[in-house]
């Protein structure tokens, strides 16, 4: 099997994780945001997968696994308040929540 | 490794806050009682808090690769516990009325508990994420409580999600960032970056430093330390006031742990480009939450604000580690914590015991002659805030005490010159609110803060007056404890 | 084997930038589970195929699944996407990308310095097993009390009264 | 155990003086009364003591941070026990002038001023540098009270700046005093606060300074000298009288206190280094604030500036450092004591009956209320330096002392002698003299000083001549502490100079 | 007896303290009697205690009451010091004093204030005691500003004028600047010499100092600083004329015979450090005769009453510090004693006059008042006599000697002669113009019904008339005191010069005769010159110092006073609460409550952070 540098994966890594961050500063739908977020979350649990297999660990995939769970969990407490936010709101834009500034 | 009944021993107070959880949440399936699930808690708290006090001095062991039970995480446990049991009294109360199930907010407190003792365990990444995790995801829940409520504002939903989100992006950068660290050093454990072992050959001084940086940002979102500040406010209006307590106290204390572990053990302040960032982020934290809270009119608000400036102060002992012989800074960052916590909860714990689910007292002008109105309120408020404020007799005074002694140790005289002005101005808005309540009662609506139901309340409140006035007095008995787990840190 | 890296690692990208760009949020979910795919056969090529089966199956499966679910709840369709266009703004990406591009270079910068190269090794179920069940036990149950976290809140904050 | 009495007597009183208002509005007052005159007997009995071989009449010492050094650390000596007195005169005086004016929320108000006095008590016999501390910070939160509750109309912008200044000038003597002690740490080997011990440090000429400086701004502020004096004018024109009079006379001194004991003592290098600076600083506040004083109309914005003045003497002798001129800076703290607390309580008066401090508006009061007028007279001429009252004493001894350390800028200061006379008689003038008219102002209360005002300010006028006719007894005093303290710089300062 | 000294002062003190502790509430006959009676029983003792110290042998006598402070080295005492000095200086401080006062009875009887005033008259005697009789410099301070304080209080008697307090607080305020300048040179003195007693500092200086040394000047023009401020000499004479505010008899006591002689008798009791800097001293005759010819024509042009004799006695003492300049001391004190008697008779006989007139001071507005007012008319003459040196009256032998003594000076002495001899041509004339104008020709204005007075009133002036007429007999007992480097040969000047001396006062009350009552010469046809005219308003407005210390001191000092009213340095205060606002209200605006825009500052802060950290 060749070899593959180290710093393509991370640099991979890296560019997901600088889209993602471009998703969540220029949407403003907040599914698209939430979308994005996952995005940064993968591009880190794709980090650790590189770093991991730098060392020949399972411990970074370990690690994978626990972001893959909050990634779970978040999305699930997100979603539950994008539905409430539609409810009272009737719109998905995120810039409706901005009652409370100064 | 395997995990034996011996191990799990010095676990004992975690396992009882999850117990407790999990009593309650049967509780619940069984028969829905308010009083009932909130008492499961209390009680559940109470006793982790004293299992946990009772094994202090004789536990010191490494559980799993994840947690390490020394006296120093033991004395935060006691500490997050007895606040989580403090806040759920004051919550009692606060949600009684509320139009809607009320007891899973006890359960959400009980989680957020158990990440927060994780976290303040937790020397290695995966119990850092899990805890924290786990504490954020309760919080979302606690935050956006009251959201069906008719009588609630939108502001629940609004924090809820601004929370959310930011904190999903700041998770991004800490994951990120720890990934980078694991490539580094290979192993998820804390351990010092610097010396890289030998055969295996490290990835430049750069890239360790863009990697705790990242870790770095990632925690100081959590913080609220500028300019990942912005949320903090709003979060904080917009939540329930036990919520928010929750959120300014133990959120931010479990998570400086781990920053005091994390930066300690990774040794990052060998780094000139890390000491220098962190203090940037001193400086303009201790600057922005000043300023921010000059001329604000909602005190919860204020609070908020001022907590960025506390956190700030508190990084200042943070970089002081790194140049003082000896444990000072950290027992610095350790009493300060301990004095923040209990003002803080003191703090928001009189705006709280006027509140309740449906009607926020959050104005400064409601309190205004709140000393003729009720003096006892006013008394307990004006301490907590000269405490905040840093004024002697206070246990406040003893924590930036501490801070300056170990800024003048370390010689940090511009991070200490910060510390001034921002205390200076910090004044301003403190002294502003108990100038209010000493002025003569407006007309109009006032509260009501009496009834059986708040006698809880008013006993935690009489309680924290108590610690700060006789913390403040005659720290010895504290400081004597924090010398010794200090030590636990270094 | 290493041109599948890169084929993926392309295709990940320019599935990634599609979802970030699209306008159409079903399309763009589709360009996402492609984009977690293309990751998941990273996952495979650097020599996790655990991790790269749990993405697709987790990731691209019930977590993408969830947000489709809440789409089609929330009707958020076809009719949307002319807000969408609305929405985005050309300036409202200028700020955003010269920062992600600034902090791209960053790293860039910082990563391209290394040289060193990795050969990928094996690192199957049973290892992660052992580990999962032998020192990080704990882990798995706080990762449940995190899905219970999640679980309570979601459940709470999502019903409708 | 004494001095533990002194001062927690006066905390418990201050309790008790609160809590008895539910029982009757007027016992507070009472109580207050009972618990100064008690406090004051008790320092009366503190002279009677015999002093130990260092000159210190009493003492106290026991632990109480160990983790830091810090003791609970309490000592009098000559020097002390003159300001200790002062203290508890003027604390007298203080519940006398609010006796009638402070009608809503009594039990409070005598419970603050009670603690005000009890930190101040508190500061001027701490000898350990944290306990001072402690102290000095205590005694400000009761003083924000006093002005934010019972002041004027401006009591908000007055009191806040008065706690600002003072607090955030505290900080850097806090930071000061923490470089001593890690000073301590490293040379010694362990962390102490103790007075004694810090006296011993020897730090770099660059690194004392800065710390000298700390102490320094910390205490001109108090003091206070240009260009810290600001907030003098501010609070007190918005404090209730009682609050003037502990301000002017007790907590002004404080900082001139401070200054002998520990800013020169602990840091004799950089003080002589300093000293020109310092006198220059104690010039300018004399001229300049004499100056800005005349201008005034509000009457205690004008007495508030004097002070400033007044202090500048202070300031001038303490850093003259030598034997006249530090009396007459002792002499200077305990005239001025009396004489702006007086005025203070004359302009409170004043305000209490025609509910205005605008000298415009008066005129002419001498027809209606000659015993006032004279009394003012009084104090307007021992504030103006007239030999023969105590002030004169304090100010030339200073001057006196000054010329031999300082020729020109003692020169400039007594130019301070003229402008005071310019002030003081314009006060008199405006508000005494001419013809009355009563037109803006609504006499219906203009009655002249009743028999217990009478009482204080006779009392405070025998003190004053008493100072200024024989004011050996209150030289002998603190001549063996201020010989002491000459002593020991001495060696240093002769150092200096062969250097 | 010589041990009771101390009873010279406590007397005056004993009444003040009386008067004042009473308030107001006596019958004005016991206040006459405490008052008056106060400075009497001041005058028999010592008279007493004069009378036992000439029989004596001792040429002084120390007694020390009580030690006032002892600091250092700096012990000044509560003593006293009696020698010939303070023998003649506290005699006629108590002796004119109590005639002033008994006249004051009279003079004041109809003022409600009359327990005040003389409350303040008694403290000024005391205060003047303690001046004349203070062995320590010190304690000369304590009287020295305690009788300028007594001068303000009495200047401003009558308060409700506001014109009178602010003659009051000019004349307080200048003298004090003055003082100034004397408390510097005691620091002075303490600082080379390390004591303030008298007699110890004049040995000190003359051991240690040499002639014309630096110490020695600086100290000597400062002591000299003290003296022109209460005597009145330039450059700070401007503040005698306003003091006229005050009631006649204080005008009398304070600013004619006691108080404004203080500076002479301080520069006689320090005469030996004047003698170290000769060139002060010489300083001082300068100072003397500018301004004996500078009021000497004020005087010719002005028209009220009292200022008129208030220039005159700047004028007569500018003659005293002449003689100081010369060191004729014996002389100057002399002169100090007649001008005591007659300025304080001409100052009560013009209250006489003021108070017939219902208080009226323009003399142009009297005239004629020769029959009606005869006792004063009388006065006037023999006080007028003594003034322009009338030959055998007191006047004319104490200026006399001063002028003789000028004479004979080396150097400068013809020059000061020639000023002295023209002064007293101007004496001759100002003063026969005031006596011409208001008791011959017609009257103006106010005719008095009947000459206000009575035994107490008139008492004074009659015995004040004889010690005017024969004071030049007595012989002051001060050779001992200034027994080195007097100048104690007998005169011996040409009868030529000496006729021409007496002559010239004499040529000056014909020249008065001639204008005022006459009338040969027209006064207006002088002032139609347009160069009369000028001179007539400017020295009307005396030679315009006021006009130029108004523009120099006083109107710099107000407008700063203005401008600065809310203190600049607070300024800087105030602009770092405004900074700290507008920066709230800048920071405040980044509170958008944007999630987009948090994020975004979370971004920034990432990036920027990570620029520092990978750049530095």
């Amino acid at each position: 099997m060749e070899s593959i540098p180290l710093e393509h994966g991370l640099i991979l890594a890296a560019i997901l994780f600088s889209v993602g961050l471009i998703g969540v500063l220029t949407r403003r739908n907040i599914v698209f945001v939430l979308m994005s977020l996952e995005i940064m979350l993968n591009a880190s649990g794709l980090a650790f997968i590189v770093a991991a297999s730098r060392w020949g660990h399972a411990e970074g995939q370990i690690m994978f696994l626990m972001i893959l769970t909050l990634a779970a969990a978040e999305v699930a407490v997100g979603l539950g308040l994008i539905i409430q936010m539609f409810r009272r709101y009737k719109t998905v834009d995120i810039n409706e929540l901005s009652e409370m500034k100064g | 490794m395997i995990t034996t009944l011996a191990d799990l021993l010095p676990l004992l107070p975690l396992l009882i806050a999850t117990a407790t959880t999990i009593v309650a949440m049967t509780a619940i399936g069984i028969r829905r009682n308010y009083a009932l699930t909130a008492g499961i808690t209390i009680a559940g708290l109470l006793i982790a808090s004293l299992v946990a006090a009772s094994t202090m001095f004789t536990s010191n062991s490494q559980v799993t690769p994840l947690l390490i039970v020394d006296q120093y995480s033991l004395f935060f446990t006691v500490l997050t516990c007895v606040t989580a049991m403090l806040i759920a009294i004051f919550s009692f109360p606060y949600l009684a009325n509320l139009d809607d199930s009320k007891e899973e907010y006890y359960l959400l407190l009980g989680i957020a508990t158990i990440g927060a003792i994780v976290m303040v365990s937790s020397n290695h990444f995966v119990s850092t994420i899990l805890g924290l995790e786990t504490l954020s995801m309760s919080l979302y829940g606690m935050v956006a409580y009251p959201v069906h409520s008719k009588l609630a504002d939108k502001f629940p939903l609004e924090a809820s999600v601004k929370y959310l989100v930011l904190s999903a992006v700041a998770s991004g950068i800490l994951l990120f960032g720890m990934a980078l660290i694991y490539a580094q050093t290979g192993t998820l454990e804390f351990s010092s970056i610097v010396n890289v072992t030998k055969e295996t050959p490290g990835l430049g001084a750069g890239f360790s430093i863009v990697a705790l940086i990242m870790v770095f940002i990632g925690i100081a979102f959590k913080l609220s330390l500028a300019p990942f500040h912005m949320w903090t406010p709003d979060v904080y209006e917009g939540s329930p006031l036990p919520a928010t307590i929750y959120l300014a106290t133990i959120g931010k204390s479990a998570m400086f742990v781990v920053l005091l572990r994390l930066i300690v053990t990774t040794e990052a302040l060998s780094f000139d480009s890390i000491i220098l960032a962190i203090s940037l982020v001193a400086i303009v934290s201790i600057l922005a939450g000043n300023l921010l809270a000059l001329l604000q009119d909602s005190l919860k608000r204020i609070l908020a604000y001022s907590s960025i400036a506390h956190m700030g102060y508190l990084l200042l002992a943070l970089v002081a580690s790194y140049y003082v012989q000896g444990t000072i800074s950290v027992e610095a960052v350790t009493f300060y914590l301990f004095a923040y916590m209990v003002m803080s909860v003191g703090a928001f714990g009189v705006i709280s015991i006027v509140s309740s689910s449906e009607k926020e007292f959050d104005d400064i002008d409601d309190y205004q002659g709140l000393f003729w109105r009720n003096p006892w309120l006013a008394a307990v408020f004006t301490g907590m805030l000269l405490s905040l404020a840093g004024i002697p007799l206070t246990v406040g005074f003893i924590g930036k005490f501490y801070l300056f002694f170990s800024g003048v140790e370390a010689g940090l005289w511009i991070l200490l010159a910060v510390l001034i002005i921002g205390s200076g101005v910090g004044l301003y808005y403190y002294l502003r609110i108990v100038y209010r309540m000493l002025l003569s009662p407006k007309d109009g609506e006032g509260f009501n803060s009496g009834g059986s139901q708040h006698i809880g309340s008013h006993g935690v409140l009489a309680f924290l007056l108590a610690l700060l006035l006789i913390l403040g007095v005659y720290p010895t008995p504290l400081v004597s404890i924090i010398e010794t787990i200090s030590l636990n840190i270094l | 084997m290493i041109m599948l890296f890169y084929l993926a690692a392309a295709i990940a990208v320019i599935a990634t930038i599609a979802v970030v760009l699209q306008t159409n949020i079903v399309h763009g979910l589709l360009y996402l589970i492609l984009s977690l795919l293309a990751v998941a056969v990273i996952f495979y090529v650097l020599g996790a195929p655990f991790a790269a089966v749990l993405e697709a199956i987790v990731y691209a499966g019930a977590i993408m699944v969830l947000f489709l679910f809440v789409i089609m709840m929330l009707n958020l369709g076809q009719h949307t996407q002319n807000q969408e266009r609305t929405w985005l703004t050309p300036r409202g990406w200028i700020v955003p990308s010269i920062m992600a591009a600034v902090l791209l270079g960053q790293l860039l910068n910082v990563i391209s310095g290394i040289d060193y190269e990795i050969e990928p090794t094996q690192v199957g179920v049973m290892e992660i097993s052992a580990l999962l069940f032998g020192p990080y036990v704990l882990a798995v149950e706080l990762a449940s009390i995190l899905l219970l976290a999640g679980l309570v809140a979601a459940y709470h904050l999502a019903k409708t009264k | 155990m004494i001095l533990v009495w002194l001062i927690s007597i006066l905390f418990v009183g201050g309790i008790i003086a609160w809590l008895s208002e539910r029982i009757n509005p007027a016992y507070p007052r009472m109580i207050a009364l009972i618990t100064v005159v008690l406090d004051l007997l008790l320092m009366l009995s503190v002279l009677g003591s015999e002093p130990n071989a260092g000159g210190w009449i009493a003492s106290v010492n026991a632990e109480w941070v160990p983790r830091f050094g810090i003791s609970f650390y309490l000592a009098v000596d000559g020097l002390s026990v003159l300001l200790i007195l002062l203290t508890g005169f003027l604390g007298v005086i203080a519940i006398g002038s609010a006796w009638d004016e402070i009608k809503e929320r009594v039990g409070f108000f005598y419970f603050n001023l009670l603690w005000t006095l009890a930190g101040v008590l508190g500061v001027f016999t701490a000898l350990d540098l944290f306990l001072f501390f402690f102290f000095w910070e205590v005694m400000l939160i009761p003083m924000y009270f006093i002005i934010a509750i019972w002041g004027h109309e401006n009591k908000n912008y007055a009191a806040m700046k008065f706690f600002i200044f003072t607090q955030v000038t505290g900080m850097l003597m806090l930071v000061s005093i923490l470089m001593l002690a890690y000073f301590h740490l490293v040379q010694i080997g362990n962390l102490s606060f103790n007075y004694h011990d810090l006296l011993r440090i020897e730090m770099g000429n660059q690194i004392e300074m800065w710390v000298m400086l700390g102490f320094f701004v910390a205490f001109t502020t108090k003091l206070p000298s240009v260009p810290f004096h600001s907030w003098l004018p501010d609070a007190h024109s918005q404090a209730p009288t009682a609050g003037s009079v502990i301000l002017a006379g007790i907590l002004l001194k404080t900082g001139a206190y401070g200054l002998i004991r520990f800013a020169v003592p602990l840091f004799p290098e950089a003080s002589l280094s300093f000293a020109p600076i310092a006198m220059t600083l104690a010039a300018i506040s004399i001229l300049y604030c004499a100056k800005v004083a005349f201008a005034q109309t509000d009457i205690k914005r004008l007495i508030a500036y004097t002070s400033v003045s007044h202090m500048g003497f202070v300031t001038l002798g303490i850093y003259a450092w030598n034997e006249q001129a530090l009396q007459g800076a002792v002499m200077t703290m305990l005239a001025h004591g009396l004489s702006a607390a007086a005025l203070f309580m004359l302009a409170g008066g004043l305000q209490h009956r025609i509910h205005t401090r605008e000298m415009p508006d008066m005129g002419g009061f001498w027809i209606k209320v000659p015993r006032m007028a004279v009394v003012a007279l009084f104090f307007s001429v021992a504030a103006l330096g007239m030999p023969g009252l105590g002030n004169f004493v304090g100010e030339f001894l200073a001057l006196l002392g000054a010329f031999q350390a300082n020729i020109t800028i003692t020169v400039i200061s007594a130019f301070g002698l003229i402008l005071a006379s310019v002030y003081s008689l314009w006060v008199i003038q405006m508000i005494f003299h001419g013809e009355y008219t009563g037109k803006k102002i609504d006499d219906s209360h203009l009655t002249d000083l009743n028999g217990r005002e009478m009482f204080y300010f006779g009392a405070m006028m025998v003190g004053l001549v008493w100072m200024g006719m024989y004011p050996q007894s209150f030289l002998n005093l603190s001549q063996p502490v201020l010989v002491e303290l000459l002593n020991n710089t001495q060696s240093i300062f002769a150092a200096v100079v062969q250097n | 007896m010589l041990d009771l000294i101390w009873l010279l002062p406590s007397y005056p003190l004993l009444g003040f303290l009386a008067l004042v502790l009473t308030g107001g509430r006596l019958p004005k006959k016991i206040v006459a009697i405490i008052g008056a009676g106060s400075v009497g029983l001041s005058f028999l003792t010592a008279a007493i205690i004069a009378a036992q110290f000439l029989a004596g042998s001792e040429d002084y006598f120390v007694k020390e009451v009580w030690a006032w402070m002892a600091v250092g080295g700096f012990t000044p005492g509560f003593s006293f010091y009696l020698d010939g000095l303070s023998l003649v200086m506290m005699l006629v401080i108590t002796g004119v004093g109590f005639l002033i006062h008994l006249y004051a009875t009279g003079y004041m009887a109809d003022d409600p204030s009359f327990s005040r005033f003389f409350s303040y008259m008694n403290l000024f005697v005391a205060a003047m005691l303690m001046l004349v009789l203070g062995d320590n410099l010190v304690l000369l301070y304590l009287g020295w500003e305690g009788v300028g304080l007594c001068s303000y209080l009495l200047i401003g008697f009558w308060y409700t004028n506001p014109a009178n307090g602010y003659a009051a607080r000019k004349a307080f305020i200048v003298t004090r600047v003055g003082d100034t300048s004397m408390a510097i040179g005691l620091f002075l003195l303490f600082a080379q010499l390390g004591t303030l007693n008298i007699q110890d500092v004049l040995y000190a200086a003359e051991a240690e100092w040499e002639v014309g040394s630096g110490l020695a000047i600086a100290a000597a023009l400062l002591l000299l600083g003290g003296a022109v401020g209460k005597s009145a000499q330039l450059p700070l004479q401007t503040w005698l004329p306003d003091a006229m505010a005050g009631p006649t008899p204080i005008s009398a006591l304070i600013h004619a015979a006691t108080m404004v002689t203080a500076g002479v008798y301080l520069i006689a009791r320090t005469h030996i450090l004047f003698e170290i800097a000769p060139s002060v001293q010489l300083l001082v005759a300068w100072i003397g005769l500018i301004t004996v010819l500078m009021a000497g024509f004020i005087a010719l042009t002005q028209s009220d009453i009292k200022r008129i004799l208030a220039f005159s006695t700047m004028s007569q003492i500018g003659y005293m510090f002449l003689a100081l300049g010369v060191g004729a001391w014996s002389a100057a004190i002399f002169h100090l004693m007649t001008h005591a008697f007659f300025k304080a008779l001409l100052f009560l006989a013009s209250g006489t006059v003021i108070l017939s007139v219902h208080h009226e001071q323009n003399i142009f507005k009297m005239g004629g008042l020769r029959k009606k007012l005869p006792v004063s008319f009388a006065s006037f003459l023999i006080g007028s006599l003594a003034l322009t040196a009338f030959p055998f009256t007191s006047g004319y032998f104490s200026k006399d000697e001063i002028l003789l003594a000028a004479l004979e000076m080396d150097g400068p002495g013809t020059i000061l002669w020639v000023g002295g001899v023209l002064g007293a041509f101007l004496t001759g004339i100002y003063t026969f113009r005031l006596f011409f104008i208001v008791f011959f020709g017609e009257n103006k204005g106010h005719v008095p019904e009947n000459e206000v007075g009575g035994i107490h009133m008139n008492g004074p002036l009659f015995l004040l008339m004889i010690l005017s007429l024969v004071g030049g007999f007595i012989a002051i007992p001060v050779d001992s005191v200034f027994s080195y480097g007097e100048v104690h040969e007998e005169h011996h000047v040409s009868t030529l010069i000496h006729g021409f001396m007496i002559a010239v006062p004499l040529i000056g009350i014909v020249i008065s005769y001639l204008f005022f009552y006459a009338k040969i010469f027209s006064i207006e046809k002088l002032m139609s010159i347009p160069i009369s005219q000028i001179l007539h308003r400017f020295w009307f407005s005396g030679w315009g110092m006021d006009w130029l210390y108004d523009r120099l001191i006083v109107f710099p000092f107000l407008w700063l006073s203005k401008i600065n009213k809310a203190d600049l340095i607070d300024s800087f205060y105030a602009f770092i609460v405004k900074f700290a606002r507008a920066s709230n209200a800048m920071i405040v605006r980044t509170q958008t409550g944007y999630i987009r825009w948090y994020a975004l500052s979370i971004a920034a802060g990432l990036v920027v952070l990570i620029s520092i950290g990978v750049l530095l």
